[in-house]
This record gives C-alpha cells, structure tokens and sequence, in this order.
C-alpha cells in the first residue's frame, strides 16, 4: 500500500510556449481546423511510501512541486493523492 | 587570478572553461565538484554549459540543489563574481540568482552557430573591456535559450540596465533575423541588480582563439581581469 | 516462476523461433554433449545470430587488410585503435542501428549513437567526435520527413547531451531506401598509449561487476531482430523499444575513464546487443578463461525477470567490468562518486566455462568460446542480370544538354547534394573546443591539444556506384573517402567500415557483398589504409527488395601539424584556380542522369587506383607546403556542383561567397564534362604567387594539373557555356532541405 | 464557449523512464526517502471550436493523440473532454 500523487504543471496564461504553438499549427495543417489553443505541459506520478500520513504526504508533495517540478516563475501546478 | 569551475554531472564545457581560463588567459583554475561546498578561495566562480542532469526535467533544475550551489549563492552574497554560461545560465536563474528563464527555442530545434552580439552595458565586471555597443561573433549551442521574463521583470531589467548583451546582426543591429531562438528583446545575457552574476547564453569558452574561429570571447575574459584588478 | 520457463520443452517450433537451423541446434546438442535448455538456446540464438555471429560474412570479411605499423588494434576488440604520435592514439569505429531507427526514429538512432560510444570509451579512449551516415526514401514523402527529423534528433539529443562533438556525416536520399533507412554511426576518441584496455576476463576469481543502468525487459532479442527481414509482424515484435538515457551514459564515461586511467581494471565491455550474454562470453573468450555470474545479483528494474530474461535484455548503458585483485573496494568508491549503480555480480574462473546461476543453482553451462565461434557459411553467389543491363547503357541516348544553368540549380537543390545544414546545425559540433574545421567543408578536423597533431575525419557511402558495379563502386567508395582527407591536408591512415546490404542468402545479394568487399580490400592495399574494425548489416530489406548494396567508410586522417589544414572554400579574389586530375566526359551513374533524366543507370565511373593514390600524396605535399588556399573533389554532381560549392561554402563559417570565371576544360559532350562524375579530380586554388610551385609539384607526383581560371566576382561563369549568380546558387543550396523540412 | 480537452500521455509501464529515474533520484538525495518512484509524462490543453459535438471532439482527439501527442510504440495516453 502506498500513496499516488499526481502532478499536473501547466505554463502561466502569460508565457509563451514554443511547443504548444507547434503543435497547433502541425494540427491545423494536418486538418484538425477546430483545435483552436494547444498548451503543453507534464504530468508527473510520485509513488510515496505507505507509512506516510495523507496530511504528510499533502506537505511533502507541495514542496516538491514548489521547489522542483515547477518553475514558480512561469509554471503553476496542482495535484490529486489517492490511497493504492 | 583564481578561478573555480563548478562541476556537475552531466557538465560538459567545463573542460573548455578550464582550457580557455588556464592555456588562452594564463590564470589559475580549480575544477569544483559538485558535492563539494569549498569552493577554494576563488575571484571569481564559472558555472559552465553541459546538460547537468540530463537537462531531464526542466534544464537547471536539478543542479541547483547541488551542495556546491548553496557555497555559489554565499559567495555571490558576499560580492563574489560569479558567471554562467548556457547551462550554467539556466542554473543561475533557476536558482534565483539571475532573473527570468530559459525556455525552449521558438525553433524547437537545438542549435549550434556563431551568433553576434551587442554589448548594451559596458559598466559591469565581466564587459568592462568592451566598448558600448561592441559586437561580439560568439557560438551559441543549445535548445533552450529562449529567454523569458514578465513584463514587470522587464521592466526592472531596463530600469536597472541589467540586460548586458543582445542578439544583433554583423553591424550591430537588432534584427528579428538576428534573434536565434525568439529570446524576449533579443536578451542573450543578464546580470543581477549588483552587477555581480552574470549569465549568457553563448559561449565565451569556445570563443577565445582565432583557430577556433573567433577570439572575440576573450574580452569577456578580459573584463573580468580587469575587475579584479581594479578593486585590488 | 523460473521453473516454469526452465521447463520449456524445445520443440523444432522453439529453434525455430530462435532463428537457429536444425543443423545448428545438432552443432549445440554435439558442443554440450546434451541437449540445451531453454536459457542455453536463448545465449545461442543470440550469439549466433548475423548481427554477433557474422556467419554469412565472416570468410570475407578475413580477407581485408587490417595490419600496418600504426595499428595497435586491428579488428576483434570494441573499436580499432591507431598510434598517432607523441604517446597519443585514436580509437574509431562505425557501427549500423539500421533496424531499431526503421521502428523507432528518435530512440533508435539515439541509441545506435550510445553504443558507438561505448565501443570507443570501454578501449580507454576519450571519445572526442561523433560522425554519421543517414539514407532515407526520397524527401518529398512525408513519411520520410519525420523519419529523418527523428532520426536527426536522436543523434543530436545523444551527442549534444554527452558533450561530444559531431563533426562530420552525409545523408543520401534514394528510393531504394524508402522502407529500409541506414543509420550507421562511427565515434572517434583519443587515448594515451598507457590507457588502452580490452575486453578482456583473466585472473582466477577477480571480481565481475555490473554497472549503470538497470536491467529491465528491454531489446529482448534484438539481436536476432536485427537479423531478420524488415515484416509487419516485426513491427508486432517491437514491444520493447530501448529509451535512451544519454546522462546515464555520460556518468559512465566519466567513472569509466576514470576507473581504467586509476589503473583498477583487467578488462571493460560494454553491453550492446546481445547484453549481459555477449560481454560475458566474449570477456572470458578473448582472456581465454572462463566466466561465472548469478544473475540474481544484477540489478533489475522489472520484478520477476527469469535468467533468460535478464541475460538477454539489451538495457542500454551498461557495462560489465572485471577489477584487479584488491581493487573492489577503489571501484565501488568512484562509481558511488558518480552516483552509479554498482553490483559485483560473478568472478572469472580458469575453466573456459560460462556459468550462469541463479540465487547458487546453476541455470547454464557452456564453453564461452563456443558462443563467439558461430557457424561460418559461404552462401551461393550469382551475378544479378541488371549488372549486365547497366554496363550496356547506350550514354549516346541521352541528348546533351542545352542550359547547364538551370541544371547546375537543380542538382544543388537535391536533398542529396544539398547542404546539409539543417542536419549539423542541430547537433554541438563544437564542444570541447578542439574543431577546426566544422562540418561544411571535405572532412572534419579537430586538434589535439598540447600538441600540434591534427585529425581529419570523414564517412562516405556510394550506394548508387555499388548497385551499377559492386566492385569498382567500392573502391570508389575507399577513394572518395581519402580523397575527402587529402583534400582537407591530412595523411589517410586508417579505415572502419559498415557494410550495409540486404539477404545474404539470397545468391544476387551475396553476388554484391562478394564484390563490394573486394573492391574495398583492393583499394585499401593500394592506398596502404588498414582496415582496423567495423560492422555488417544484413537483411535490409522488405518483401518489395533489398537496399542498393551499401557500403560506408568512415576515414581517419592525421596531421602533423594541423595548422596546414586546408578548406574546401575559395579565399581570395584574383586565386588562380587549378584542376588536378583529367575532367572525364562520362554521365554513367552520375546524379545529373538521375535527377535530370531520371535514369539510375549507366557504367559507374572507373577509379584508377595508382593515379587516385599520386593526387592523395599531391595534395599532401601541396598542403603541407602551404601552396593551398583551398581544394575541393568533384564527386556528386561533378565539376560544375564542385565548383560552386567553393564560391559558397564558407558561408557557414561566416566567410564571404566569392564568383569564379573558369574554362571548361577536355573536349567532348558539355554535360559530361560539367556534371559527370570522373573520379580522381580536385578544384584546388592558390595565392597568385604560388601558381608556378604548384604546377611543378604536380607535375613531379605525375598529376593532371590545368590552370582553368580565377576567383572573383559575383557569378560563376564557366566558358561561354554558362553564367549564374552565386546568391541564388548558395539559397537553393543552404535552403532547400530547411524549406521542405518547415 | 468551447471544448477543453485534457490528454495525460505515459510511458507505458515496461519502458525505462530516465527522466522520472533521475528526478527520483535527486528527491533521494534532496530528503524526501518516501518516495519511492517518479514517473514523468506529458499534459497537453487543447481547445477545441465550440461548434463541434462532443462525439466529434471525441473522435478527433483520439486520432490527435494517437497520430501526434503519443508515440504509440513507448506511450500510452487518455483524456477527459469538458465543455467550457
Ligand atoms: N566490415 C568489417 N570490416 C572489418 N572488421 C569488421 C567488420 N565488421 C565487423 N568487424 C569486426 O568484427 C568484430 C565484431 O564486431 P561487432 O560485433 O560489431 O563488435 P561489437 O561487439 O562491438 O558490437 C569487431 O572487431 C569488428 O571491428
Ligand atoms: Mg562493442
């Protein structure tokens, strides 16, 4: 038994993303005329240790993402635990 | 002088910041392992190009937890000169000792060539050797370069003239052309509020002979000598 | 779990599946004296197939030269190493990931990328440039275009990611590719002479160890895939595509280097193909001794992994290392300096024997030797008929032409002859600050610091000469290679090659193997160039036909003193330009035929290899002299193409384009002399002052040399013949893979 | 008003994740020993017309992700469609 915590980073409305734009012009070209935005992000899975308490794993798991996964300066995240 | 290179995993300029500083420029240079926290008594601290981590991640991001990092900050706190060059540039400014970001090029596309670049603020340690406006041909080598800031940090960036070089074309003209990977403003290089770190993209490191094909890196080189000099 | 697939019966289906013939399980059964189990077949399987085995080519492949006094390893280790001078020497090899890039571009080539290094870096070197040498369908098929970005991507990821150059390569466009791309990959590295390691397992019960990345499930059988024919259901096999990890490769430079440079080590392999089973096997093979591991010991990324698994996985980035006595404990400590896996995993034992156990109880036992010893065969061979076809070409049907222009246009907008900037522009090829001559011009060059020696470097391939004429298009292939080195001043010293073909069983394929390994060992003893390693790709091919047969060169040249380098680019208004060599007349196989007339066909061009070997030593002399300001072969596209790439060229290096106005020299048809493709011929220029001392020189090495005109102005105008601006050459040339890549 | 379409791309389990390996391992060193695996993935936003059905946006996002945001060899994907 362990704790699954999914991350989701998304870039700020604000930030340009290169990819996203790529993507969506590819897309357009390639026929798909209704994609109208593409925003690329990552959606990272941490496995944490059973024995933690959800509260602890809630605290850990936001730091994390605070120091690491996102960058505060352009990215925002949030994230779900759930009980495996 | 005393120059000390830091060392990640993954760094792989640090032997040409090693070479330019100890065979081109004739100073002192210690190789910093970055597990270390002795930074052994430098001038001034380089943090070189690579793929420290892989660049897995997001590039920088991992290697500013390293222990030498925490040793790079107190140092630059206390006035030190510190530089980073690409992935040493993403480091600083993931670590919060440069403003802003590096995100991927517009291009998408990793690229390796000479660029030109204007010198905007010749007031700094590490461009006191040029003269204002001077255009530099310096290679330029990675895929994300792609310089990003808010407005208001642009804003502070201007106020504070802390944009130090800019992408420009042969004559020293900022041409979208001339933008090599969609950089907000052209900003190829900055410094902080105290002038004291200092970040490019390009590479002074791989720029310091003729044979190489530019010499023009040296001056950066150069200044920073010349800062040394100036406060002792 | 492991009982279970211990007892797997071994049916005539299951060796069958394991691409091994009835006579080979009979010549496995005679070796054990018993039957296998299914572990043992496993090792087999893998051992003797093509890509480890070289069963079908083996016999020709001994019949190339591989010795010379620089040699200081010729084949049979990880990559071939050559003395270079002042304590320094070079190790290089090429190698094909053909099959993984057909499936998976990006990792595919990514990882073919990793492998190179890790043949170069397990012999002690420091790898220190990276080269390649791509086919693909034609361009204009979307399919191709992400095959060929992907395949370009991993390349770059991987090198840029490690830090090391890559300086050199060439990508051919050719429908004979379309289904079967070659991605063929060569490293370069240096090495002090002390630090030369091998492959090598010896001393009664030092320690084995096991480093870098995990064991997981990955590549299992990827050596037998690679084996096999291209089909829909290989695309089915494909579960297990390898990820690349170029930063766990990178830690394993660093501590592996430092590991043999700390003189801890009897011997190094890494594990490509064939993993744990190869290193293992050809460890104790080539020390004569023998190998026990228990398999329990690896570390493993998947749970449940049974012995054959775990044997057979090809996991990138790992090594397998044997220590000196009383070393364990200094190894343990560097590897934890770069925060590497470690697990000593077995010892080396006197008996010839690999051993395999698993948690004590043994799960296989066979003679280390018998798994590198694969089966020689000697396939049938017939001439293909199309050979005849091609030779009786009539050069007469073809009208010459009228606007040598706008046919000089289109042959520089060929993907194939155009510049290949949007390639190298994608990967660093100037870390470590040694490269002096960066991709663009004939070879690349790199310095070696601390001293004033030089290397050049090129990799070439003619498949379309080969499939015309398999032995005359080897030489050609040799030829052109340390052409492309003595234009750019070096000495060409030693050669690695990859030999891309497809079915060996099949008579007409064998035909050309037979023929192409002639040609290449008969221009290598005429050039005096040792063949110290390489790779063999067989079965490229899909039910619609085989690849044109493929060999690549990679060539190493050496300077002296590597400030004599010489690029291809004119330098200055007011040189006289120079031909060396005689212009020919001829269109057989040439690209003009192809790309202007759409025939792939005709006579390839006839190398002359003693007046080929006089321009190499020309050259030489002239660089070394310091008479050149630039030389430049005419190969794809002929004089005309050759001619203006030196107008343009320097253009990458931020040196103006420069016009030209030059005669035309020989008699005959105009298009044959402008985009034919005669061979031993060079585009050479001087300052004006060392017109008279060149002239002579050629003339005492015995080499054609015709003063044809000089550099200047803003066209290039050949003759009265034609005229064309050198700005709209150099954008069709630089823009026309960029354009259809947007 | 439109169609947001959430699509989170895996590597499938069997395939070697440097990336995620290598931020696990930093979490290690950084202090955080709960957790026991990371694995990295994409997150990609895409808006979609509002004109189209929800049946349809269905339709093209699955081509979208299976042609072009998922490489169908190492990866495997799902998404969520919300109206918005
Ligand atoms: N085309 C060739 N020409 C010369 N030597 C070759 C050729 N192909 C393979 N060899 C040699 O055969 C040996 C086995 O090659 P290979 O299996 O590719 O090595 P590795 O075990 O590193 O993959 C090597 O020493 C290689 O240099
Ligand atoms: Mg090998």
């Amino acid at each position: 038994m362990g704790w699954h915590v999914s991350v989701y980073v998304t870039l700020k409305p604000s930030v340009q993303d290169p990819q996203g734009a790529t993507v969506q012009r590819a897309l357009n070209q390639m026929g798909y005329q209704a994609v109208q935005g593409v925003r690329m992000g990552k959606f990272t899975e941490l496995e944490f240790d059973g024995k933690l308490s959800e509260a602890d794993v809630k605290k850990q798991a936001d730091e994390i993402c605070d120091k690491l996964l996102a960058n505060p300066n352009i990215e925002s995240y949030r994230f779900t635990v759930e009980k495996k | 002088m005393r120059f000390s290179v830091t060392v990640f995993p993954g760094s792989n300029c640090d032997h040409d910041c090693e070479y330019v500083i100890r065979d081109v420029m004739g100073q002192k240079v210690e190789m910093v392992w970055h597990k270390e926290t002795d930074l052994r008594n430098p001038d001034c601290v380089v943090v070189p190009g690579g793929f420290s981590y892989g660049d897995y991640l997001r590039t920088g991001a991992i290697a500013r937890f390293s222990p030498v990092m925490k040793s790079v900050a107190d140092f630059a706190a206390k006035g030190g000169l510190v530089v980073g060059i690409c992935n040493g540039f993403q480091i600083l400014c993931e670590a919060g000792m440069l403003p802003g970001v590096l995100i991927r090029n517009k291009s998408l596309q990793f690229i390796c060539k000479n660029v030109y670049i204007k010198v905007e603020q010749t007031d700094t340690p590490f461009t006191n050797a040029c003269k204002p406006g001077q255009v530099l041909k310096i290679p330029i080598a990675h895929g994300e370069g792609n310089y990003f800031i808010d407005a208001e940090g642009l804003k502070k960036l201007k106020d504070n003239r802390q944009i130090v070089v800019r992408y420009c074309d042969p004559e020293g003209q900022v041409t979208p052309e001339s933008n090599p990977n969609g950089s907000l403003d052209a900003i190829a290089g900055v410094c902080n509020e105290k002038r004291n770190v200092f970040g490019l993209m390009p590479h002074p490191d791989r720029s310091g002979e003729d044979v190489l094909g530019s010499h023009d890196g040296q001056v950066i080189w150069k200044s920073i000598l010349a800062a040394k000099a100036g406060v002792a | 779990m492991t009982s279970s697939i211990m007892d797997v019966e071994i049916t005539p289906q299951v060796i069958k599946e394991h691409g091994l013939k009835p006579d080979e399980y009979d010549r496995i059964c005679k070796i054990l004296g018993r039957k296998p189990n299914i572990t043992e077949l496993g090792l087999y399987s893998v051992m003797w197939s093509e890509h480890c085995g070289y069963k079908h080519s083996r016999a020709l492949l001994k019949t190339l030269p591989t010795k010379g006094p620089k040699v200081l390893q010729g084949p049979g280790e990880n990559a071939g190493i050559m003395d270079i001078g002042e304590g320094w020497a070079v190790a290089f090899k090429v190698e094909s990931h053909n099959h993984p890039s057909a499936i998976e571009p990006y990792q595919g080539a990514a990882t073919g990328v990793g492998g190179i290094l890790r043949d170069i870096f397990t012999m002690g070197a420091r790898p220190v440039a990276n080269l390649n040498s791509l086919r693909f369908g034609p361009l204009s098929d979307p399919k191709v275009k992400r095959l060929f970005a992907g395949v370009v991507r991993g390349i770059a990821d991987y090198g840029n990611c490690m830090g090391i150059p890559t300086i050199a390569g060439e990508v051919v466009f050719d429908e004979s590719y379309t289904e079967n791309c070659l991605v063929n990959a060569m490293s370069v590295g240096l090495v002090r002479h002390e630090h030369i390691i091998k492959g090598r397992a010896s001393g009664l019960n030092n320690p084995v160890i096991y480093i870098g990345a995990t064991t997981g499930r990955d590549g299992i059988h990827g050596a037998t895939f690679a084996s096999t024919e291209i089909t829909d259901e290989s695309t089915e096999k494909r579960s297990a595509v390898q990820v690349a990890d170029p930063f766990m490769e990178k830690l394993l430079m660093e501590a592996t280097l430092e590991l043999i440079h700390n003189d801890l080590l009897v011997g190094i392999q890494d594990m490509g193909a064939a993993g744990l089973t190869c290193s293992t096997c050809e460890m104790a093979s080539r020390g004569g001794a023998g190998i026990e591991i228990d398999v329990a010991k690896v570390p493993q990324r998947e749970k449940g992994m049974t012995p054959y698994e775990i044997l057979l996985s090809e996991s990138q980035e790992r090594m397998l290392l044997v220590a000196k006595p009383g070393c364990e404990q200094k190894v343990h400590d560097v590897l934890a300096k770069w925060d590497l896996h470690a697990a000593t995993i077995g010892f080396v034992t006197d008996t010839g024997r690999m051993v395999v156990k698993e948690n004590g109880k043994v799960v296989a036992d066979v003679p280390a030797d018998s798994l590198t010893e694969a089966p020689i065969y000697h396939p049938a061979k017939s001439e293909p008929a199309i050979l005849k076809k091609h030779r009786d070409f009539d050069e007469t049907s073809v009208p010459d032409c009228k606007n040598p222009g706008e046919i000089l246009e289109k042959l520089l907008s060929d993907p194939t002859i155009a510049s290949k900037r949007w390639v190298y522009r994608q990967y660093d090829h100037m870390v470590r600050s040694n490269t002096l001559v960066r991709p663009g011009s004939d070879a690349g060059v790199l310095r070696v610091k601390g001293t004033s020696l030089g290397l050049a470097m090129t990799i070439d391939g003619l498949g379309s000469y080969c499939a015309l004429d398999p032995y005359e298009g080897a030489k050609i292939v040799v030829a052109e290679a340390a052409r492309n080195i003595a234009c750019s001043g070096a000495e060409p010293i030693g050669m690695t090659d990859c030999l891309n073909f497809g079915s060996p069983e099949k008579p007409e394929v064998y035909y050309y193997f037979d023929r192409v390994i002639s040609g290449l060992g008969d221009a290598c003893r005429a050039f005096n160039i040792p063949i110290t390693g390489g790779n063999v790709s067989l079965y490229n091919e899909n039910p619609s036909g085989a690849i044109d047969p493929t060999p690549i060169v990679g060539m190493m040249g050496l300077f002296s003193d590597v400030n004599t380098a010489v690029t291809q680019w004119f330098k200055d208004d007011g040189d006289p330009i120079y031909l060396l060599g005689d212009i020919g007349g001829t269109i057989g196989g040439s690209r003009y035929l192809q790309v202007t007339h759409g025939k792939k066909t005709g006579r390839c061009p006839h190398l002359d290899l003693e007046a080929e070997h006089r321009l190499h030593q020309v050259l030489k002399a002239m660089a070394d002299a310091k008479f050149l300001q630039s030389a430049h072969d005419c190969s794809d596209g002929g004089f005309a193409v050759a001619l203006a790439e030196c107008c343009f060229t320097g253009l990458t290096h931020e040196e103006a384009a420069r016009g030209a106005k030059v005669s035309l020299p020989g008699k005959g048809r105009f298009d044959g002399r402008l985009f034919g493709e005669a061979q031993s011929r060079v585009v050479v220029s001087c300052k004006p002052a060392m017109g008279a001392q060149l002239e002579a020189m050629a003339k005492k090495f015995g080499v054609p040399c015709e003063k044809i005109g000089q550099v200047g102005g803003k066209e290039l105008a050949v003759g009265n013949e034609m005229k064309v601006s050198i700005d709209k050459l150099a954008d069709l040339f630089f823009t026309s893979i960029e354009k259809q890549m947007a």
